[in-house]
């Protein structure tokens, strides 16, 4: 379903991956490896339109994502190293606007059980910018307790999270990926995660 | 940093004490206003230059009387909560900063309204209104840093640190003002201009001064106890209040 | 007293507007910033009785 | 009602209402901002009254210009504005959400402000009157113009002087009429040429703004 | 040399030369301020040497302003902060080295572009040189104070706006003595006085500021 | 030599910790271990006087750490979350800024050296801007090879790094405990550091 072809990215002057493909199908889950500074965050960013590749296309459905930009974006969840998360709302608020934003319709209840699921109910009403780093980062992935998105892209979601959040994320991201959800992600943990296949994209610095 | 300086600076014990002195202190602002609105309507005589507009100046002066007195009692409050750390200092700081502005605008606004049918203008670049004027931006200076810091003690400090700036500042913006508009040709008008003050007028102005100033007490100890009961939400005496006010519903505390 | 009728008082030898403007103005500030406090006390206790209660 | 621009544009509001001390600050800026002229010129009325209308509104588009400069640098730095690319939502839709409630918050106060400070400067009523209507009518274009520099000095370095360069060009007509409308009041004279031309302005920049926002906004986040 | 204070304030010229564009757009802003306003008020010489020295002042306190909100802003955000609270030397003396290097970055250049702006506004010679004069005893005083400003505004919600409103005020003495001083020149009187008030304010400023700032940089990073 | 008493932290309304002490000695670790949002990078900043405790002393060879703050100072190298540094200056400018303004001299090679320690010898001339998030920490960890302080406190120190740069970094610090240093840490990550003496302070949220 998600696929790249001859995908080639330039930062700077320095050429950092080229002759990138894969193919993701439903189900699939995708490691990208790699050093720091290999490129995985870039990749991330091309695979969700967020850069434009030096060359190569990636495609959704056969259709270039550019191309119908707003079908594959509907059907997309992006969480960066960046949370996005506003400090001076609290976590329920962030997390609501965010689904709506990226087109999930939720209520409070919705909202509230998925902050539960991650351990940070008790956080919900406090303004997110007194939260320590892992809780904001928990705060930010609540959001995939909400998702209806196929294809989720994660950067590193397991940095600077405790282990037993480490666990509920990953028996949460094996159910995505049962229910036929495709995900990519990078980390430099390992964590089992159970998918329907399972592939590794490693790039070289 | 348990200083037990004095017994009544924890807010446990302050909240009480402080409840009990609003009554007083609105009383007595109550009767010193009586006492001042009959000496400046009833017996303060017509005055012949400015007919009966110049009885704005009951409630002008003491406005910005208390303006600039309320601003320097602010600072010294806040200093006294940077030096000894004392959370009630700065508590106090904080709740007088309202008030001040209030009378400070109060000033500004009945001011203008004497400057109308005297000079013809609402307002005049005159060095005294406009150092009224920069006081009140020092006034929203403190409270708007105040309020958009969440930690209270962040802010209380941030606050103080503030105010003692701005007591250095205000000589200094005071005469360099003055100097200002006596160095340019100053307004053909200015408040010298008003009348010599007879003894009737000076006791009313005083009066409604007092009570001016007893209601700044009153107002600044309930805004106090607000800021206590919203701080200290999550403790066991505000608590125990909260609840223990709802069986008692109607008696105050 | 100076004033030759309530009419007269209220006239301020013309200047009513000006005069009772600024002494409603501070009567209002006063009720209005006691008014206010009292809102804020209130409600600051009945969040504090609701933690309370919790 | 789900959709995004609106939850953009209540977004921004509800922050601007938790931080409503910032809403006060663009105004008292404006505010402190006019009262320091008489300060550094001196006290005359006439002289005053003079260039009120100048001094008004290099005040406001001030105003307007120095709290557009951060309109996208939060959402940049914490991440939102990646969201807000991937949404699928037209981002220029998203852009004018965040361009409205920017006006809503700072350039309305400063409007409704400005007869206020026009009475400190001795200005007559219909010039008052003209005043405000110049600013109703004006702020919104400085408001668009300005998100257009704000998305290009994103993160991007080195950028600073070309928002400068392409901003405030486009801000001088919107000065030269909105300052000419309350002038030609102040001389008896119809103001209406000029505010036409003003609202002129801002309807072209209500067409074209938004799209080159979403433009550079594309840009600064590679 | 190895004190820590050369350190930061070689840190800051560097991080300046490489961010160029920045020192242009406070030069910038300080340009297109004092020209926006014959644009506002009309082209008349009388009217515009008269207001020059007012005008000039007012748009060099508020360039300096604007820069200001970011001298700890990034030092804040990326953590050299606190590097520099826990650095084994006075704090009190790095902030004035910081100071010190927006002082050159920011200050020197609006000082030296000044005479160049007053030719614009029509003033005569002598005036020319004391306005040169006054900003250079005056524009380390705004740094100065507002260094206090920025660093307690760190991080609060809104600070940009905020800090104006906390420092603009303090800033009007220097204001009135700088307009003073070349106003008194320009009637043909001597400038002597206003320019020692000036060099006072600076003086003050120069002992008491870095000891405040340092306090509330204190009081922010907590 | 580092001795702790009696401290709580207040962030908020919320006391975080309260009555936590503890002595670390010559060639000592010590583990801050504890839930997202247990407070651990609080107290990391209490002990480097970054915050003010709301109880207790924090204390550097019997003297309180307020009452010769220059002394302790010149003895601690803090690396928080944040790295501390400037996206425009080079890995090298910065690297020699921060050791330089911590009180250490350093020269052009020496910085060099510590950069190749850590693997980034090749982004030495780039502007740290265009880093990837963890070469940034690279970059901000390379102080380390530079320090003499005795005292190092370090908050997750291992997030965002690859394998390879975790074993480099846990030799670093344990060379550093051999030669009769102390270092403070917390991390989510199993690592293995020798010291002469372990000790762990958990928090509990
Ligand atoms: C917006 C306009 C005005 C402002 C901001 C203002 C401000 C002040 C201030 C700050 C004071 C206290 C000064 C002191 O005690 O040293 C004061 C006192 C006074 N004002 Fe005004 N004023 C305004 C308009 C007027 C007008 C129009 C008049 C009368 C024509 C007037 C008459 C007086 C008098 C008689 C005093 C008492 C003087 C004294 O105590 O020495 N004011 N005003
Ligand atoms: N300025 C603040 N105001 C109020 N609460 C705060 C503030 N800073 C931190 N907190 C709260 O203090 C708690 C501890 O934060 P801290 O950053 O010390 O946690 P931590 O143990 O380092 O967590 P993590 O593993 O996620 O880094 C958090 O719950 C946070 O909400
Ligand atoms: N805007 C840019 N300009 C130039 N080079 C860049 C830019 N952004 C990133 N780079 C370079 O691209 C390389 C890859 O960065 P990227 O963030 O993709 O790495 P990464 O694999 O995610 O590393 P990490 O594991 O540290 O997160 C880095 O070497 C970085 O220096
Ligand atoms: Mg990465
Ligand atoms: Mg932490």
């Amino acid at each position: 379903m998600l696929m790249a072809q001859g995908l080639a990215c330039l930062r700077g002057d320095r050429l950092l991956f080229k002759n990138v493909g894969f193919e993701l199908s439903a189900g699939g889950l995708m490691y990208v490896l790699g050093e720091n500074g290999s490129g995985k965050s870039s990749l991330l960013r091309l695979l969700c339109g967020l850069l434009t590749p030096e060359e190569g296309t990636v495609f959704w459905h056969g259709q270039a994502i550019k191309q119908n930009a707003e079908i594959y974006q509907s059907n997309l969840t992006y969480i960066g190293h960046l949370n996005g998360l506003k400090d001076d709302l609290t976590a329920l608020e962030n997390l609501q606007i965010s689904a709506r934003l990226a087109g999930n319709e939720v209520n409070q209840e919705e909202a509230l059980n998925s902050l539960a699921a991650i351990g940070i109910a008790r956080c919900a009403n406090l303004p997110v910018g007194v939260l320590s780093q892992g809780q904001k980062r928990r705060v930010a992935l609540a959001r995939l307790w909400l998702s209806r998105s196929k294809l989720w892209v994660l950067d590193e979601p397991f940095a600077a999270l405790d282990t037993a959040s480490v666990e509920v994320l990953a028996a949460r991201l094996s159910e995505h990926m049962s229910n036929g959800g495709m995900t990519i992600i990078t980390t430099h943990q390992d964590v089992v995660i159970n998918a329907q296949s399972t592939q590794t994209l490693r790039l070289s610095a | 940093m348990k200083i037990n300086w004095f017994k009544y600076s924890s807010p446990q014990t302050f909240y009480p004490l402080a409840g009990k002195m609003i009554p007083w202190f609105a009383w007595l602002a109550a009767i010193f206003a009586v006492a001042g609105l009959y000496i400046s309507f009833a017996i303060a005589p017509t005055d012949f230059q400015q007919g009966e507009a110049y009885r704005i100046i009951f409630v002008h002066v003491p406005a910005a009387w208390m303006s600039m007195v309320i601003y320097i009692v602010m600072a010294a409050w806040a200093a006294l909560g940077l030096a000894l750390n004392a959370r009630l200092s700065a508590m106090m700081a904080q709740a007088l900063a309202p008030t001040g502005a209030i009378f400070t605008l109060l000033a500004l606004v009945t001011g203008s309204l004497w400057g109308k049918p005297m000079w013809g203008a609402w307002w005049v670049w005159d060095a005294r209104l406009t150092s009224e004027l920069i006081l009140l931006f020092l006034y929203l200076g403190f409270i708007a840093l105040q309020s958009s810091i969440d930690d209270p003690r962040r802010a209380d400090k941030a606050g103080a640190l503030l105010a003692l700036v701005g007591v250095v500042n205000v000589p200094i913006i005071y005469f360099s003002v003055k100097w200002w508009n006596t160095l340019h040709q100053g307004s053909s008008i200015n408040m010298g201009a008003a009348p010599k003050m007879a003894a009737t007028m000076l006791l009313g102005m005083l009066l409604m001064a007092l009570a001016f100033w007893m209601y700044t007490v009153a107002v600044a100890l309930m805004r106090v106890r607000c800021i206590m009961l919203e701080r200290e939400r999550s403790t066991d005496w505000v608590k125990e209040l909260s609840l223990s006010v709802q069986s008692t519903a109607g008696v105050k505390s | 007293m100076q004033w030759a009728s309530w009419s007269a008082f209220f006239n301020m030898g013309g200047y009513a507007f000006y005069v009772w403007v600024s002494f409603g103005l501070c009567l209002l500030c006063v009720v209005w910033e006691v008014l206010a406090l009292r809102k804020r006390s209130a409600q600051a206790l009945r969040l504090s009785r609701l933690l309370a209660q919790e | 009602m789900n959709e995004a621009w609106i939850i953009v544009l209540k977004r921004d509001l509800l922050l601007a209402f938790r931080r409503r001390s910032d809403v006060a600050t663009t105004l008292f800026f404006f505010l402190i901002v006019s009262s320091l002229f008489p300060l550094g010129i001196g006290p005359e009325a006439a002289v005053l009254s003079s260039i009120a209308p100048g001094v008004l509104w290099v005040a406001a588009l001030l105003a307007g210009m120095i709290s557009l400069t951060r309109l996208f640098a939060a959402d940049f730095s914490d991440g939102s504005l990646e969201q807000m690319l991937i949404a699928p939502q037209p981002l220029a839709l998203l852009v004018l959400a965040k361009v409205l409630a920017h006006w809503i918050v700072c350039g309305l106060p400063v409007v409704l402000l400005a007869p206020l400070i026009g009475l400190q400067y001795a200005l007559p009523n219909d010039a008052l009157l003209v005043l405000v209507l110049s600013l109703l009518l004006g702020t919104p274009a400085l408001s668009l113009i300005g998100a257009i520099g704000a998305a290009l000095t994103l993160g991007v370095r080195g950028s600073g002087l070309l928002v400068a360069l392409l901003v405030l060009p486009l801000y001088i007509p919107v000065l030269i009429f909105g300052a000419g409308a309350v002038a030609a009041s102040q001389h008896g004279m119809s103001a209406q040429a000029h505010l036409s031309l003003l609202a002129a302005c801002s309807l072209l920049s209500l067409v074209l703004a938004p799209l080159a926002t979403a433009a550079a906004l594309r840009i600064s986040v590679e």
